[in-house]
């Protein structure tokens, strides 16, 4: 790994715990929701750094893709519910 | 109060194991024995030049079926934990009112929903030679429903041709395995069709097959997962 | 010759970079949601696209598989901002206070 | 006959892609796409849109061309003035919705106009409903319905309504 | 000389990248994140590529093209959630 | 640099099991499980990497021959791969639950649900 992919894996999992933290703290639900999706995402990036293209395809689709789109149905018929 | 004691402190003891599994990490300079094996058996012996479709296809193959069976266990139970009763339901919202999609997003689903498809096909034939797979197609797949879905929310689908499409893979996927025991080396030996040559898409043997199979089952799957979640049904 | 093509991609590859930084730089400086979106996702698709060419000079054989990915971006990029301003509106985010005139008028009806 | 025709251009331009994506030219690479677009084909019954509106003379080949170049003169040129929008320190904008009209009455053609309109830094398509466009424009030049047509809409309007009228 | 602009090409991704983090974290509204997390994903694509030019990979390329169709469907799953599209 | 990576997802245990914890709402709580989820995986990933090395795919720029020096091993990618995939359907039934609980309830919150306190 070359000095310029070191560089950027440390942007990114700087970026990784902030978005992390995001999704704990907030206490907006959609919120929540997308700063999880934005950790899928960059944990994505990380994985195709560390050279595993196939699981990061895998992340970006279903684990960024698909679980965020079913907490939003999810989150569409609780709506008007009570929230905390 | 306490409760917020407790779990600090699991935190903090966890923390601990990890720093410690942390400043005790040496990365390996060589493959171990079993990586070695794959990567210098795969391409010969199986001709798939993906070595992790390889090992998800061939030589951990049963794994591969128990998650299928998992998923299908998945959207079975969804369906059934989803099934309204009359009775007990609060919360009955008769036709709620939906704004409109607008004349752009309706047009640009119809162009672009036949090119995520093709794209969805294109990942889980070609498993064996780049990245990607059945599971990765699927969900591609099941993201042009998605699209569907969103541009029209009041829009049926079939969902008998979801549930034959993925009984029929399912079996499908088995039978090519049983025919691994009988013509090759064992169950879900992929060498009952020709190996083929490295870097062409008939090659592999029965990787390709398989892969499309599993697309198609996984597919079907997310997408009556998702039917499932964003429709208000009187019945399943 | 290969040098000088490869002196053209990498230069590229900045002036791609430098549109994304400029969209970044947009996005916090400019006052309300539709400005944001004009020059947080319009740069950015100039940039990546200027990327993609960049690549191409440096690397010739993948030229095809770049070019998808553009024609690709090219078409779903408005269609996704333009989507998302329409539901801005329509649940009435705030405007800027320099927002001059603003003739879409929402129909009534709305259950908001 | 019409209806095989649509289904038929998709099918090619399917197959194309396919072709394009694969990146090889093997006879198995072939094979498994006929299957594929065919299959994909014929699960969309009514033909495509982008193929069934285009107008496919020499007339309209030789707009989409033009189209394309002043396309991405258009976007180069105001991508920079964008740039200086937001890099000088005042923030010189002056933002606003304003309603524009077309004369496209194709959807493929309505949808490629305000692809344009909004792929262009500066202008971006809100709302798209029948003839009508409203576009919020960063700096306002006019409220007028007829001068920001001719401001924004005139360019690309001339080739498209050669190509899908 | 092209190692040195590919290095600044890269700083300057990052730079943006920083940027969309930071409106993502203070935008007021739900709204607001969703145009930052679209930015990210566009500027993740440039970053796969600069990857893949690095590694001299052309099969990561392939997840370039899944990204480019996630940061789409993002957008218009959570527009369609704001107006209560379904 | 590997460290860097496998702190990143220690840190996203950590934080994902602090977030099931402390939260309420049902859904913050499946929020901070997938969040969890994801770091177990950067973990598993980030063990298996080997500096200097490529990714497990043979094509014109890593042939056969040299294929034992230059890959990296991929047993556990294609463990990742069945996590995630599984890990997808565990959110997805949990979610299922969440909103049949609400169905029935018309609540989210844990400490609402009594039936089964003693």
């Amino acid at each position: 790994m070359s000095g310029l992919l070191s560089f950027m894996s440390f942007v990114i999992c700087v970026a990784l715990v902030g978005a992390a933290w995001v999704a704990i703290r907030s206490t907006s639900l959609p919120m929540a929701i997308l700063a999880a999706g934005l950790v899928s995402l960059l944990a994505s990036l990380m994985f195709l750094i560390l050279a595993a293209p196939d699981v990061a395809m895998t992340e970006a689709a279903i684990g960024c893709g698909l679980t965020t789109f079913l907490f939003f149905f999810v989150l569409g018929r609780v709506r008007g519910g009570e929230h905390d | 109060m306490t409760k917020r004691i407790f779990v600090f402190g699991m935190l903090i003891g966890l923390g601990a194991i990890f720093i410690d599994l942390l400043l005790s990490y040496t990365p390996d300079s060589a493959l171990n024995q079993t990586a070695r094996y794959y990567a210098e058996r795969t391409a010969t012996d199986l001709g798939a030049a993906n070595i992790v479709a390889a090992v998800i296809v061939t030589y951990r193959g049963l794994d591969t079926l128990g998650e299928v069976t998992v998923l299908f266990l998945t959207a079975a139970i969804l369906v059934m934990v989803l099934y309204r009763d009359h009775g007990i339901g609060i919360n009955k919202i008769p036709n709620r009112f939906l704004p409109p999609t607008g004349e752009m997003l309706g047009t640009g689903s119809r162009l672009l929903v036949p090119l995520i498809l093709l794209m969805g096909v294109y990942l889980f034939a070609n498993g064996h030679l780049t990245p990607g797979g059945g599971f990765q197609g699927g969900a591609i797949i099941a993201s042009a429903v998605l699209l569907l879905l969103l541009t029209n929310p009041n829009q049926t689908f079939n969902l008998q041709l979801f549930s034959l499409t993925e009984s029929i893979s399912g079996i499908g996927f088995v039978v090519i395995g049983v025919l691994g025991m009988f013509f090759a080396g064992g169950f879900l030996d992929n060498r009952i069709f020709p190996i083929g040559q490295l870097g062409e898409l008939f090659s592999a043997g029965a990787i390709p097959v398989i892969y499309t199979l599993i697309g198609l089952k996984v597919g079907a799957e997310f997408s009556s997962i998702l039917v499932h979640l964003s429709e208000e049904k009187e019945e399943s | 010759m290969k040098t000088l093509l490869d002196v053209i991609g990498a230069l590229f590859l900045v002036a791609g970079t430098s549109f994304l930084f400029l969209g970044g730089l947009g996005l916090i400086r400019m006052p309300d949601l539709f400005n944001r979106i004009q020059s947080g996702t319009k740069a950015t698709t100039l940039g990546t696209i200027l990327t993609l060419i960049g690549a191409t000079f440096l690397r010739p054989e993948w030229g095809i598989k770049l070019s998808l990915i553009g024609l690709f971006l090219l078409f779903t990029n408005p269609l996704s901002s333009q989507v998302l301003a329409r539901a801005a509106h329509r649940i009435g985010v705030e405007k800027s206070a320099k927002t001059k005139v603003d003739l879409l008028v929402e129909p009534p009806g709305d259950p908001r | 006959m019409r209806k095989f025709g649509n289904q038929t251009a998709l099918f090619v331009t399917l197959f194309l892609f396919w072709v394009l994506i694969n990146g090889s030219l093997s006879l198995g690479t072939l094979l498994v796409g006929v299957v594929v677009s065919s299959a994909i084909a014929a699960m969309l019954p009514g033909g495509w849109d982008p193929l069934r509106e285009f107008h496919a003379t020499p007339a309209g080949f030789s707009a989409a061309y033009h189209f394309l170049i002043y396309f991405i003169k258009e976007l180069i040129r105001s991508n920079i003035r964008m740039a200086g929008v937001v890099l000088s320190p005042r923030l010189p904008i002056n933002p606003g919705i304003v309603k524009v009209h077309t004369k496209l009455k194709s959807k493929m053609g309505r949808l490629l106009l305000a692809n344009s309109i909004t792929l262009t830094p500066g202008t971006l398509t809100v709302m798209l409903e029948e003839e009508w466009l409203y576009v919020h424009w960063v700096t306002v030049e006019s409220t007028d319905i007829e001068a920001a047509t001719a401001h924004i809409v005139a360019g690309f309007e001339k080739y498209l309504e050669v190509m899908y009228g | 000389m092209v190692d040195l602009l590919i290095y600044l090409a890269a700083s300057l991704a990052g730079m943006a990248f920083i940027l969309a983090m930071i409106r993502f974290v203070i935008g007021p509204g739900v709204s607001d994140r969703i145009v930052a997390f679209d930015v990210v994903t566009i500027v993740a694509i440039t970053v796969i590529i600069i990857t893949a030019l690095e590694e001299d990979r052309v099969v990561y390329l392939d997840v370039a093209l899944v990204y480019a169709l996630l940061s789409f469907l993002g957008v218009i799953v959570v527009a369609r959630y704001l107006e209560r599209g379904f | 640099m590997v460290l860097v990576v496998l702190a990143a997802g220690f840190m996203l245990i950590l934080l994902g099991l602090y977030g099931a914890l402390i939260h309420r709402n049902i859904l913050h709580m499946i929020v901070s499980f997938s969040v969890a989820d994801t770091g177990v995986n950067l973990v598993l990933i980030a063990v298996g990497y080997m500096p200097g090395r490529t990714a497990p795919i043979l094509d014109s720029n890593v042939s056969v021959a040299d294929a034992v020096e230059r890959i990296i091993d991929p047993v556990p990618q294609a463990l990742v791969l069945t996590a995630i995939v599984i890990g997808v359907g565990v959110t997805a039934l949990m979610l299922a639950y969440a909103y049949r609980l609400y169905q029935t309830k018309g609540t989210l919150d844990i400490s609402k649900f009594t039936e089964l306190k003693w």
